[in-house]
């Protein structure tokens, strides 16, 4: 069970939070067939550190790309996604 | 003075205890000594420890849904009633049947099991059926818990784990810094190593010193939790708790029995102790072999003498102040020690160095003698108990859970705290354990017992190291060593002692097995906490719940939700009653609650950019006041939702989708416009909630809608603001039925005077309520899909026969992943109608096949009626479906044993023309 | 090999049980092989035995990281069955039972298959529908399925909570009575002894740490026992397929999750079934100790600990307690956690791969201990003979890219959607 | 026993306020028109909580906030959504450690501190009111099931 620091929310528990999917697999709008396809459908998968994609689903609502260890756990840093929004 | 004693039983004995003892202590003190029953030969077995690590004395307590089976004696403190009962034993302890294993034991070594019982399955089913009654410890419970358990957060900056002198310590300086402090104490006592072993501390007496860090703790905003059990350290301090608020069986005052907690701690400090090993010999399992420290603890704590003639057998100086406390207490007391003789050292006992036991002689009443050797000899020593200890092994397990690496520490002869990565650290005798020998095993292996629960002997480890299990993990694996509800907290040193020697390397060699949690078994009940029975889960009730149970509806669970089914008039079936209500609907009208249905208000500049997006048809060209029926793909090209995407305003659209859906279109919703589309002028908000609806449908419904507001109801797919019994209203003439409809959407918090009103206009109309059943019958007959069986996550637009209604100008979603190759084989499945051919239902669910005995080519999603007319027809998935329309085939149930020959149609068997949706 | 009975177990009644034999050897590697097969798991053990038995190809090593079966085959909960929708999983999956019902004596090696039921219950009509259609999917087959009222699963499993109130009511169920559960070690140690006796070097301790290339073709691992020469190379990884196909330069369709499980104390038998449901996310069965096993939720983000989240694990046991209420009282003894394969439809991925000589087989979700000896058995044949197997051609690498995935739940390509 | 009164006060007047493009210009309009900035994230200031980033609960007048919103984002009404549930007395903190992973009972979780959190499985919006009490925004389908749970829970709450 993860400490997770949502840059709106401050730490809370990982049960709040959900995972949605890694950063490389992210299908950008109009992207070529071939692009699409192969960012939906194939991981690096690494036994390592990664970017994923979180959303705070019990807390805030916001999406938040997390640089995670994989194996460890470690968080190296927590970012926010989304639109421009006030402090 | 004397405090009063209390009253138990003990397999139906009334005895008595002593305040503060625990069962064990009480049982000693009665001069008890056979407890139990192993478990696989069933041989007879008294007490060992004094704390949570025994693995002999388990037996069951309470009665009803609190009876508690598989309790250990030594940790379980007597109450007034409590009614204890003995194991795996039948008819008596005393008289087991199950004993005979004991003599058939050199035929079921280790893994015997694995060498025999061939045959077919079936056969080894037969003989499973004795194993498992053979097997199992207590028996098993039948009833439900009436107790609660609750689940609570808890946050502090240290938490302590373990309350004897060296956590008190950490406890006291973290105080002082400043800190907000838990400190968790599994024994009923704070310091119990202090009961044990008295002390003055600082100058004052341990116990004093221990309650006034205690006292320190609680006043500055920290915690101090006896009875308490550390059970599993996770991520990022994250320690769970279990906290017994009264003692297994005995009844709470408040209702609640357990409290289950969940931890974070800026720093965790591990002052678990250790546990004292037994010595390996011949019949080490008798009733009256007991450890040495536990022994003390009987002696000094609990005031209960558990032998008169005692040999201890040591392999380190702790042995000694057992011998002590015995001689002080008035027992003949004789030391073996394994090691030399020290120079100039006198203990005021009867020692013999370089001495270690062999082999307990005695039986079922306990050990009458112990066979040394001394020196090379063997000599027999005449006693009544055997207290052992060969060395100790720091409790470590928190700290491997939390991913930290062990050390070996020589002197000790046992496995240290290494590095961690959490900020986690180990303090007193779990890291600095005292010096001991290791004595490797003496006497017969075969009676060498090394798990005492699950009666994994020395001979055992041998066999299975000679059969090439040699890793650890396959060594417990293949023998069940230190896989009982003990975990093997006594004899793992034990065994890796003998599988170093025997594979000629040493301990740390050898290894070790990962220790997950729970440190010490945790109540299923408090795992669950309140969520349990009928609060498992969440229910969620429609805002008009309470009207619907006025009404007295079949209710269906749809997902979460609590849904009317339908609403049964005097004996009617469900069934009955979901035809009158559709029938109802078809020639007048009637009314239906689509309260839960997915509800997203998207406003801005840019709502349309945004919907066109999601949606796989147009949005932008829908007018002011104006709606349709709409669909969304995945980012793989397959349809998983649908519903309908309203113009409210110039750039304020309501887009309506799945009630099962809901969460995930909520999500999948909140990704595009939060990730995706992060920079477009647009706000989406889930209305789900605040809207309930009202669907009315029937030929009668615009003159009931005109009725209740007094204007012209708007045509089909158009909507507009208006009034229900004063309420706001948005009013949407769209259908799922087939007839002329709405959906009425209002702020839920105007309920009940919005159904009020449109009930008294419906019935007075000659219409009716309709719950889900006549729902599916008026959709199905007019082939509108539902997510789930119909929109199945596998289909695309162009297979659903939504595909005429695409987005040609493309841009949604999905688009990409739908030039894959495969999506152009015209085979793959494809939405159709069916209709029976002779009239028999069509089974929902049912294989679409040629012929009986063909492979299935599809299957019917949903299954109904000509409402009216009456004739089956149904909904299916086919291969190729839609160039098959006039095809007769079968729909093949061979579960329910139906099979109906029927012919494939267009989906849509009811006003294919949608002529009814006008005035 | 010295053959097991219940004749030498008397035998050995009289000789201290001392004529026993290791059940493998413990060889070095050898420089080259004419299969290799990463991974010393129950698929890779099985895939070996059935490649030197059925096809003659001795000439393998199976080589392993740890020790056998640390992977996922000793780290699930047990559950054999074939009760699947679609048709190339319900085929792939019976060829698999079949196998397990003849397991023990083809191995002369008690795996303890224990058909005892694989029950699955329905809580609504709906449920009881969407059961009837997988029990006819299977029926139509040829795999035996059986609806059950109420009234019938109230007499198999007297346990569950049969009142109207119950959270989660009981309506029904679907039984495959030939579903059950083995035992997990034994299946690997079984495969072990069989593979090692036809001739098969099973190598512990030895990591894979590198694929030698030559152009598109591996022609050897690197190891942390040496170099080891293979004709051809056979990823039996499931967990860390995607760890090891990167080693020749392949991404897969495969992402790495947790999945958590737990056992209780011993009681004596209550749960006869092993009681899964249709829609709920937790699974129980009784062990031959009296443990009652119990299965959730994948944690659902990616991790390589075998270590899960406490709370995942609870929400299980809500469920199960929901279902069992009984079990309040019993105390979860132990939890382990595997790291699975979540492949994007939910099935297994077998079959060759973009480099030459390189063959998979993976992606098994938390579906890969019932398939052991089906998986073995068809890898096998795939291997011998160069092309998959006919069971197992549906599950092909390529599929996503064509289109045609294999989606049970039809939840599309996210596992942590299923 | 720990002291704490749980009273449901059912549906209110609420709208969500959302603001999209560049929030700036906007919120200094609205500022205006509270005579308030809009509260920071994890605050609440009179009528206005902040839920998101981008996203706020307001109650009362509606009117003047859709002036100064202008076409800077949207104001969409969802009171009929939530059940509010006030926890009041000595033990509404420790009541909000029970079913949760959040520290209610941090000295820095004051008055008009706001928190999105998950009890018993639902999502709660919680907005400290003083230290005499908190206010608890809840999902209305949900409310029914997590007001038994508060209940229950009050009667075993620690000392």
């Amino acid at each position: 069970m993860k400490q997770i620091p949502c840059p709106h929310c401050g730490n809370r528990a990982q049960a709040e939070f959900v995972y949605e999917r890694s950063a490389d697999s992210v299908v950008p709008l109009d992207a070529e067939p071939a692009v699409a396809i192969a960012a939906l459908f194939s991981r690096a998968n690494l036994r390592g550190t990664e970017e994923e994609l979180w959303r705070h689903a019990h807390g805030c609502g916001m999406w938040l790309l997390i640089r995670r260890d994989r194996v460890s756990h470690h968080i190296e840093w927590v970012k926010p996604i989304g639109p421009e929004a006030l402090p | 003075m004397n405090a009063p004693l209390i009253n138990f039983t003990f397999d139906g004995r009334a005895l008595t205890a002593k305040p503060g003892q625990t069962l064990a202590a009480a049982l000693l003190d009665q001069g008890i000594r056979l407890v139990g029953r192993s478990f696989k030969y069933h041989r007879p077995r008294g007490i060992l420890s004094a704390g949570i690590e025994e693995p002999n004395a388990l037996v069951t307590v309470g009665s009803g849904g609190r009876e508690e089976p598989n309790t250990r004696a030594t940790d379980l403190y007597v109450y007034e009633g409590l009614n204890a009962r003995s194991q795996n034993r039948w008819p008596s302890l005393s008289s087991d049947v199950g004993g005979v294993l004991s003599l058939v034991s050199k035929a079921l070594p280790a893994g015997f099991y694995y060498k025999t019982f061939f045959g077919p399955p079936k056969l080894w089913l037969f003989y499973e059926q004795f194993i498992r009654r053979a097997a199992g410890l207590g028996p098993a419970p039948t009833k439900a818990d009436p107790d609660h358990y609750a689940q609570r957060a808890a946050f502090c900056d240290v938490l302590v784990v373990g309350s004897g002198p060296a956590g008190l310590i950490a406890a006291r300086d973290a105080v002082r810094a400043g800190k907000k402090v838990f400190l968790v104490e599994q024994d009923a006592e704070l310091a119990p190593s202090l009961l044990r072993d008295p002390a003055e501390i600082e100058g004052k007496p341990g116990r004093t010193w221990a309650g006034e860090i205690a006292t320190a703790v609680r006043t500055s905003g920290g915690r101090v939790l006896t009875r308490t059990s550390a059970s599993g350290l996770w991520d990022d301090q994250f320690v769970c708790l279990s906290e017994k608020l009264i003692e297994p069986g005995q009844i709470p005052a408040n209702g609640f029995s357990q409290r289950y907690w969940h931890v974070r701690a800026g720093e965790v400090v591990l002052a678990t102790g250790a546990i004292e090993r037994p010595l390996t010999f011949a019949n080490n399992d008798l009733p009256g072999v007991m450890l040495s420290q536990a022994v003390r603890t009987y002696v000094t704590r609990f005031g209960v003498l558990p032998g008169k003639r005692v040999v201890v057998a040591t392999t380190n100086d702790d042995g000694y102040l057992t011998a002590r406390a015995l001689m002080a207490a008035g027992a003949e007391v004789v030391v073996l020690d394994s090691r030399p003789a020290p120079a100039g050292h006198s203990s005021g006992v009867e020692v013999h160095n370089l001495a270690a036991p062999v082999m307990a002689r005695g039986g079922k009443r306990g050990v009458k003698a112990l066979v040394a050797t001394v020196d090379g000899a063997e000599r027999s020593f005449a006693c009544d108990l055997v207290a052992m200890s060969g060395g100790f092994t720091p409790v470590v397990h928190l700290h491997m859970q939390a991913g930290g690496k062990l050390d070996w520490d020589q002197a000790a002869q046992a496995f240290v705290p290494g590095e961690t990565r959490q900020n986690v650290r180990t303090v007193g005798l779990a890291a600095e354990p005292q010096p001991a020998e290791t004595v490797g095993a003496a006497g017969n292996p075969k009676a060498a017992f090394v798990d005492f629960q699950n009666d994994v002997t020395v001979s055992d480890l041998d066999l299975a190291w000679r059969e090439g299990y040699r890793s650890v993990e396959h060594l417990k694996r293949y023998t069940t060593l230190g896989m009982a509800t003990d975990q093997g907290k006594t004899g793992n040193m034990a065994a890796l002692d003998r599988i170093a020697r025997r594979e000629g390397i040493t301990i740390p060699e050898a290894g070790l097995t990962t220790f997950r949690p729970p440190f010490t078994p945790v109540s299923m009940g408090a795992l669950a906490g309140l969520a349990t029975g009928e609060h498992a889960q969440p229910t969620r009730h429609p805002a008009l719940y309470d009207l619907h149970a006025a009404r007295n509806p079949i209710w269906l669970n749809a997902g979460y939700w609590k849904r009317p089914r339908a609403y049964p008039q005097g004996a009617e079936t469900l069934a009955q009653a979901g035809l009158r209500e559709a029938r109802t609907v078809r020639t007048a009208v009637g009314m239906c609650d689509v309260s839960t249905l997915a509800k997203f208000e998207v406003q801005g500049p840019d709502a349309v950019q945004f919907l066109e997006r999601v949606c796989q048809t147009t949005v932008g060209k829908l007018a002011l006041g104006r709606g349709r029926y709409t669909f969304m793909a995945r980012e793989d090209g397959l349809v998983f939702d649908d519903g309908t995407v309203w113009r409210l305003g110039d750039q304020r659209y309501l887009l309506t989708s799945s009630t099962g859906g809901a969460s995930r279109m909520a999500t999948w919703l909140s990704y595009v416009r939060g990730h995706l589309c992060a920079d477009l002028k647009v706000s989406v908000t889930c209305v789900q909630e605040h809207y309930a609806a009202i669907a009315v449908a029937g030929p009668k419904s615009a003159q009931v809608m005109a009725a209740l507001t007094r204007s012209e109801a708007p045509r089909h797919m158009s909507v507009v603001e208006s009034t229900i019994a004063g309420a706001p209203v948005l009013l949407m003439a769209a259908s799922f039925s087939g007839e002329r409809a709405f959906e009425v959407h209002f702020d839920a918090s105007q309920a009940e005077a919005v159904w009020q009103a449109i009930e008294a206009e419906v019935l007075a109309t000659g219409g009716t309520l309709y719950g889900i059943e006549a729902m599916e019958l008026l959709r199905i007959e007019k082939g509108h899909l539902v997510v789930g069986p119909d929109i199945d996550g596998r289909l695309t637009a162009e297979e659903l026969g939504l595909g005429r209604m695409v987005n040609k100008a493309g841009g949604w979603i999905g688009q990409s992943c739908l030039s894959r190759p495969d999506f152009a084989d015209k085979q793959r499945k494809q939405l159709i109608g069916l209709e029976a051919i002779d009239g028999k239902a069509i089974p929902e669910g049912s294989m679409l096949v040629r012929f009986v005995g063909a492979e299935a080519e599809g299957h019917v999603t949903a299954s109904g009626l000509r409402v009216l007319e009456g004739g089956s027809i149904a909904l299916a998935h086919l291969k190729g479906g839609q160039a098959r329309h006039g095809e007769e085939i079968y729909a093949h149930s061979p579960t329910r044993r139906q099979t109906v020959k029927v012919r494939v149609t267009s989906p849509h068997f009811y006003d294919p023309a949608g002529e009814r949706y006008r005035d | 090999m010295s053959k097991y009975s219940a004749l030498q177990l008397l035998r050995g009644a009289f000789n201290g049980q001392s004529h026993w034999q290791p059940a493998w050897r413990h060889p070095d590697p050898k420089p080259s092989y004419d299969v290799v097969i990463i991974g010393g798991g129950g698929h890779g053990l099985a895939t070996a035995y059935y490649l030197a038995k059925v096809h003659g190809i001795t000439n393998v090593a199976v080589l392993e990281k740890g020790y056998i079966g640390s992977g996922n085959v000793g780290r699930n909960t047990t559950i054999v069955r074939s009760n699947y929708r679609l048709e190339p999983l319900g085929r792939f999956y019976e060829f698999s039972l079949k196998l397990w019902e003849g397991l023990s004596d083809d191995l002369n090696y008690n795996v303890m298959f224990s058909p005892r039921g694989a029950l699955t219950l329905g809580h609504s009509d709906a449920d009881m529908i969407r059961l009837a259609e997988k029990g006819d999917a299977m029926a139509v087959q040829g795999i035996e399925a059986e609806l059950l009222t109420r009234e019938q699963v109230m007499k198999i499993e007297p346990c569950l909570d049969f009142s109207r109130q119950a959270r989660f009511p009981i309506e029904g169920a679907m039984i495959q009575w030939r579903g059950g559960t083995a035992r997990h070690d034994a299946v690997a140690w079984g495969f072990a002894r069989g593979a090692d006796s036809h001739g098969v070097d099973i190598i512990q301790q030895c990591e894979v740490t590198g694929m030698v290339m030559d152009g598109n073709r591996v022609i050897a691992v690197e190891t942390t026992r040496g170099r080891i020469n293979a004709g051809t190379v056979a990823i039996c990884a499931a967990g860390h397929s995607g760890h090891i196909a990167a080693m020749a330069g392949l991404k897969l369709p495969v992402e790495s999750q947790t999945l958590q499980a737990m056992v209780t104390e011993g009681v004596k038998p209550m749960v006869n079934t092993v009681v899964m449901t249709q829609s709920l996310h937790c699974y129980i069965s009784q062990s031959d100790k009296g443990g009652i096993v119990f299965g959730g939720d994948p944690d659902n983000w990616p991790s390589y600990a075998q270590r899960g989240q406490p709370v995942t694990m609870e929400l299980a046991i809500q469920q199960g307690l929901a279902l069992i209420p009984a079990l309040s009282r019993l105390r979860m003894l132990r939890t382990w956690a595997g790291v699975t394969d979540m492949s994007f439809d939910g099935s297994p991925i077998i079959g060759p791969t973009p480099r030459d000589g390189l063959w998979i087989d993976g992606g098994w979700c938390y579906g890969g201990f019932k398939a052991t000896p089906g998986s073995g058995y068809l890898f096998a044949d795939t291997l011998a003979n160069q092309r998959p197997h006919l069971i197992v051609e549906p599950f092909g690498l390529d599929r996503f890219e064509r289109g045609t995935p294999v989606d049970e739940n039809g939840t599309g390509p996210f596992p942590n959607h299923r | 026993m720990t002291e704490v009164s749980i009273v449901e006060l059912g549906r209110g007047a609420l709208h969500q306020l959302e603001l999209w493009g560049d929030p700036a210009p906007t919120a200094t309009r609205i500022a205006k028109a509270l005579g308030h900035a809009l509260p920071p994230a994890g605050r609440a200031e009179g009528d206005v909580l902040r839920l998101s980033p981008t996203s706020w609960l307001v109650s009362g007048d509606m009117a003047t906030l859709a002036k100064a919103l202008g076409d800077g984002g949207s104001l969409t009404p969802v009171g009929g959504g939530l059940v509010q549930i006030r926890l009041s007395g000595p033990g509404w903190r420790s009541l909000l450690m029970e079913g949760s992973l959040f520290d209610a009972e941090s000295a820095d979780f004051a008055a008009d501190c706001v928190a999105t959190v998950l009890i018993d499985h639902v999502t709660v919006t919680l907005r400290v009111e003083s230290e005499a009490s908190c206010l608890a925004y809840v999902p209305a389908s949900l409310a029914d099931d997590l007001l038994r749970f508060w209940q229950i829970s009050a009667g075993g709450l620690p000392l």
